[in-house]
């Protein structure tokens, strides 16, 4: 637990925060709350896609065939993985990349205005085979999602 | 100092496919190094893309994006000579700019 | 014009083409040689229906692959190599004897971690295995005219050599945990520059055969190994205990042991290495132990192990 | 507040309800999503159906070739190429590849090659690595000895990955025109053949047979032109393993590593030799560095 914590702290950018555990969190979501283009470190430290869920503050996702994910079936590196989601959905505001099984979800957000289409491609790590889920979130907040698995093989000589 | 970005650009019938690969390590935070510590994280945190200098996506990436990031993504209505720009911040405090013209 | 239809054999001598009947027979009789351990079979019945089967494929696809050879020597007497072109083959063609690399060798590397320049002095094995090799590919003509290369009694002499090398277990126990031996099988690692000496060395299998059905990264160098024990008759408990409980170890387990501890008993120049012998001029400690050769042969041949599910 | 795609924790009996709570909430949201289809338009785009191992994995690279990050690490190299450094404050701009000073198009299809001034056959690297010691005044023997972290050895595999950019698409012509080429060609051969070593391998053990793969990798037939060119026409490459680049001589290292050998030394005529007898094997072949590899 404790190393846990001290990682953590590690991931924080803001040297301001050096008080316990709870004052972090209970300051970082009052930033949050004042500038919503902050970067949301909590989402970023979330270690399951339930506490991802909650720190996002996002309705329950309902999975839906109207995004289409492209992924590899198998990568033969895992440091490596592109991903492309795009959707017919309409009013789409927000992309929402993770990876489940990776020790921190969340991979990346994508905050989309009119004048792009909401179809958006990135490579990310996979720490072994997991489902990429993207999650669309419209403008009236409800949030879509659909999902992929990618089997993360060994590769090369093994050495 | 940071290395430029590469964005190449793609139109077709008023919309611009933005491809981008930046220059960076998206050191992830959960590897150690060989004395067994956790090697700190250093990724690229935010990023932006404007279009005529207007910003038409922002995004927030963790460490779980790999290294030498690619992005993809479209804009429409352009015309030949709007002005493309891709803006990316990290966790140091490093930042970048590269901006391409739409032909 | 191109050159004329001349190949050198290993100490630069032009060597003119001979005929390819008595050569190709020769061959064959050499892969029967490889299966003589089918002679253990014929206590098995249903093995030897098998074991014959098996042995009229090798004849046959020697067979064929020596007319396939006369076919490609035909073009090539027509013309360049098919890889090489032609003013550079002329020149090679020109150029007389053989390098010598061993200099070249020496002056191009040099010791790091555990992996001592000894290591490049080679044994005979890897001596006789290198230059038939090498010939193999120079047009496949070599390998029958020179008798320095393929030496019927000198493949046999290096054959023998290799399986006097193989020990059984003192214990008389063939067997170990096939879940260890699957995580042998994962393990590539061992032996090289950037391993320690003490650490306890992969097997490397999956680099180069298929295992178990679940793990899709597997090579293509060996053949598959999945459903090893079943394909051979070892269907459930009742006959893996017929075999690790027998005092005296059925060819089959012996086979399996054999290869796994030295390929080359059998294959004197498979590209499988030699796991349970010291290889090469340097003696150096055997890649596995005996543990983890148990290990393996359960992997193999339990009926429990993924390799036979 | 828990969300249909939530993993799966090993049970425990206080969770018992929970999860019954979420299996109900999964069921009504695929209800719903069931309705929504019927409703909406259809999908956007099929994807590809389950293949083989093969075909997934050339699917997965496909998606990676054309934005190769090899690319950020071209544009390092041309900078590097053009810049003044070292003792003596020069550019390399006149670093002669073969083809005359400066001139560097169509120059590494024809590398390895013999040089007058230095009397020997010299790959894309060793070459390179002379112009920085006459030019600009770096110690060879100094970046020979260290290894491929060295900050001015990762320079010199990006001026390689530069100068081998410039031949993209040209076919090669590895000379073979004088005895010192030769010799190299036919000793690269038989060190391609030479088995030694604690698991008796040689390069052929891997790479003289077509469609072989080690794991799930294509191992390159070197022996034949499309082999050769094929792999020997593609480094330096971006590795996706390491996040650098690598060129041949950091391959061929990690191959000899990989083969339990003792550790060639930088720019060694044993590598060079290779390297000729790989890239003769593939004259004819077009140039593809920098490539994109695992």
């Amino acid at each position: 637990m404790q190393l846990r914590f001290e990682e953590m702290m590690n991931t924080r950018r803001n040297a301001l925060i050096k008080g316990t555990a709870l004052s972090a969190l209970l300051l970082e979501s009052l930033m949050r709350a004042e500038d919503s283009f902050a970067y949301q470190q909590s989402a970023f430290d979330a270690k399951t896609v339930a506490e991802l869920n909650k720190s996002l503050g996002l309705s329950v996702p309902l999975e839906s065939s109207q995004i289409s994910l492209l992924t590899p079936e198998i990568a033969e590196n895992g440091a490596v993985v592109q991903v492309a989601a795009t959707t017919t959905l309409a009013n789409v505001r927000r992309w929402i990349f993770l990876v489940e099984k990776n020790p921190i979800p969340l991979v990346a957000i994508f905050n989309l205005t009119e004048d792009v289409l909401p179809s958006i491609t990135a490579r990310c790590k996979f720490a072994q085979t997991s489902d990429f889920i993207a999650y669309a979130q419209l403008a009236d907040g409800r949030v879509y999602y659909n999902k992929k698995e990618v089997k993360v093989t060994l590769g090369g000589c093994g050495g | 100092m940071s290395d430029p970005m590469r964005i190449r650009l793609q139109s077709v019938a008023g919309v611009t496919t933005v491809k981008v690969l930046m220059s960076h390590e998206m050191e992830s935070g959960q590897r150690r190094g060989e004395d067994g510590r956790i090697i700190p994280i250093w990724n690229i945190q935010d990023v932006s893309a404007s279009w005529n200098g207007k910003v038409v996506m922002t995004a927030e990436w963790g460490g779980g994006i790999s290294k030498n990031p690619f992005m993809q993504f479209a804009v429409k209505g352009t015309k030949p000579g709007d002005k493309i720009s891709i803006t990316w911040k990290d966790n140091r405090g490093d930042s970048r700019t590269d901006e391409v013209l739409v032909t | 014009m191109g050159p004329k239809p001349q190949l050198l054999d290993s100490k630069g001598r032009f060597m003119l083409r001979k005929s390819f009947k008595p050569t190709c027979l020769n061959e064959t009789i050499k892969r029967i040689a490889l299966f003589r351990f089918f002679r253990y079979l014929p206590r098995f019945p249903k093995a030897s229906v098998c074991a014959s089967c098996f042995f009229y494929l090798v004849v046959l696809s020697s067979l064929s692959s020596c007319s396939q050879q006369a076919r490609e020597d035909q073009i090539n007497l027509g013309g360049a190599q098919s890889s090489i072109p032609q003013p550079i083959q002329a020149l090679i063609f020109k150029s007389r004897g053989e390098p010598n690399i061993s200099e070249m060798i020496r002056d191009s590397f040099e010791s790091f971690g555990i992996a001592d320049v000894d290591r490049l002095n080679q044994d005979p094995t890897q001596d006789y295995c290198s230059k038939l090799a090498e010939n193999v590919s120079a047009g496949g003509s070599l390998k029958k005219t020179d008798q320095n290369v393929v030496d019927s009694a000198l493949f046999e002499k290096i054959r023998i050599q290799n399986q006097s090398l193989i020990s059984f277990p003192r214990d008389s126990i063939y067997f170990g945990d096939y879940k260890r031996g699957e995580s042998i099988a994962q393990d590539g690692r061992g032996k090289t520059w950037s391993d320690k000496a003490d650490q306890e060395n992969g097997g490397n299998c999956y680099n180069c055969h298929q295992l178990s059905k679940e793990e899709l990264s597997y090579g293509s160098l060996g053949p598959s190994l999945y459903k090893y024990g079943v394909l051979r008759g070892v269907i459930d408990l009742k006959s893996f205990n017929e075999l690790t409980h027998n005092s005296n170890p059925s060819p089959l387990v012996q086979y399996t042991w054999g290869v796994l501890v030295n390929s080359k008993a059998f294959n004197v120049c498979t590209v499988m290495p030699r796991f349970g012998v010291p290889v090469g001029v340097s003696h150096s400690e055997p890649t596995l132990k005996e543990q983890q050769l148990k290990d393996l042969m359960s992997l193999l041949l339990d009926p429990r192990s993924p390799v036979n599910q | 507040m828990q969300s249909p795609v939530l993993r799966s924790n090993p049970p425990r009996p206080k969770r018992v309800a929970l999860s019954w709570a979420v299996l109900i909430m999964i069921w009504i949201s695929s209800l719903t999503t069931l309705q929504a289809q019927d409703t909406l338009a259809p999908n956007a785009k099929s994807l590809p159906a389950e293949g083989s191992s093969e075909k997934a994995i050339a699917e997965y690279r496909q998606m990676l070739q054309d934005e190769n990050p090899a690319d950020l690490y071209v544009l390092k190299g041309k900078a590097l190429w053009d810049q003044a450094r070292g003792p003596k404050q020069r550019a390399l701009s006149n670093c002669d590849l073969g083809l005359g000073g400066g001139v560097f198009k169509g120059a590494w299809t024809q590398l390895p090659r013999y040089f007058e001034d230095t009397k020997s056959v010299q790959d894309l690297e060793s070459r390179l690595l002379s112009c920085m010691q006459d030019i600009q005044g770096f110690n060879s023997g100094e970046l020979v000895r260290s290894d491929f972290s060295n900050p001015e050895r990762v320079n010199l595999s990006l001026l390689a990955a530069y100068v081998a950019s410039e031949s993209e698409g040209l076919p090669f012509k590895v000379p073979l025109s004088n005895a010192a080429e030769l010799e190299m060609y036919r000793a690269g051969k038989k060190l391609f053949y030479y088995r030694a070593g604690t698991h008796d391998f040689s390069c052929s053990t891997c790479h003289s047979d077509d469609s072989r793969r080690i794991r799930l990798q294509d191992l390159p037939n070197l022996t034949t032109q499309a082999g050769a060119g094929f792999a020997y026409g593609s480094w330096p490459a971006y590795r996706l393993s390491t996040g650098s680049v690598w060129t041949m001589q950091q391959r061929l290292a990690d191959c000899f590593r990989q083969q339990r050998f003792p550790k060639p030394i930088f720019a060694s005529h044993a590598t060079i030799a290779l390297s000729v007898y790989m890239g003769v094997n593939a004259n004819g072949a077009k140039a593809a560095a920098p490539g994109l590899k695992r």
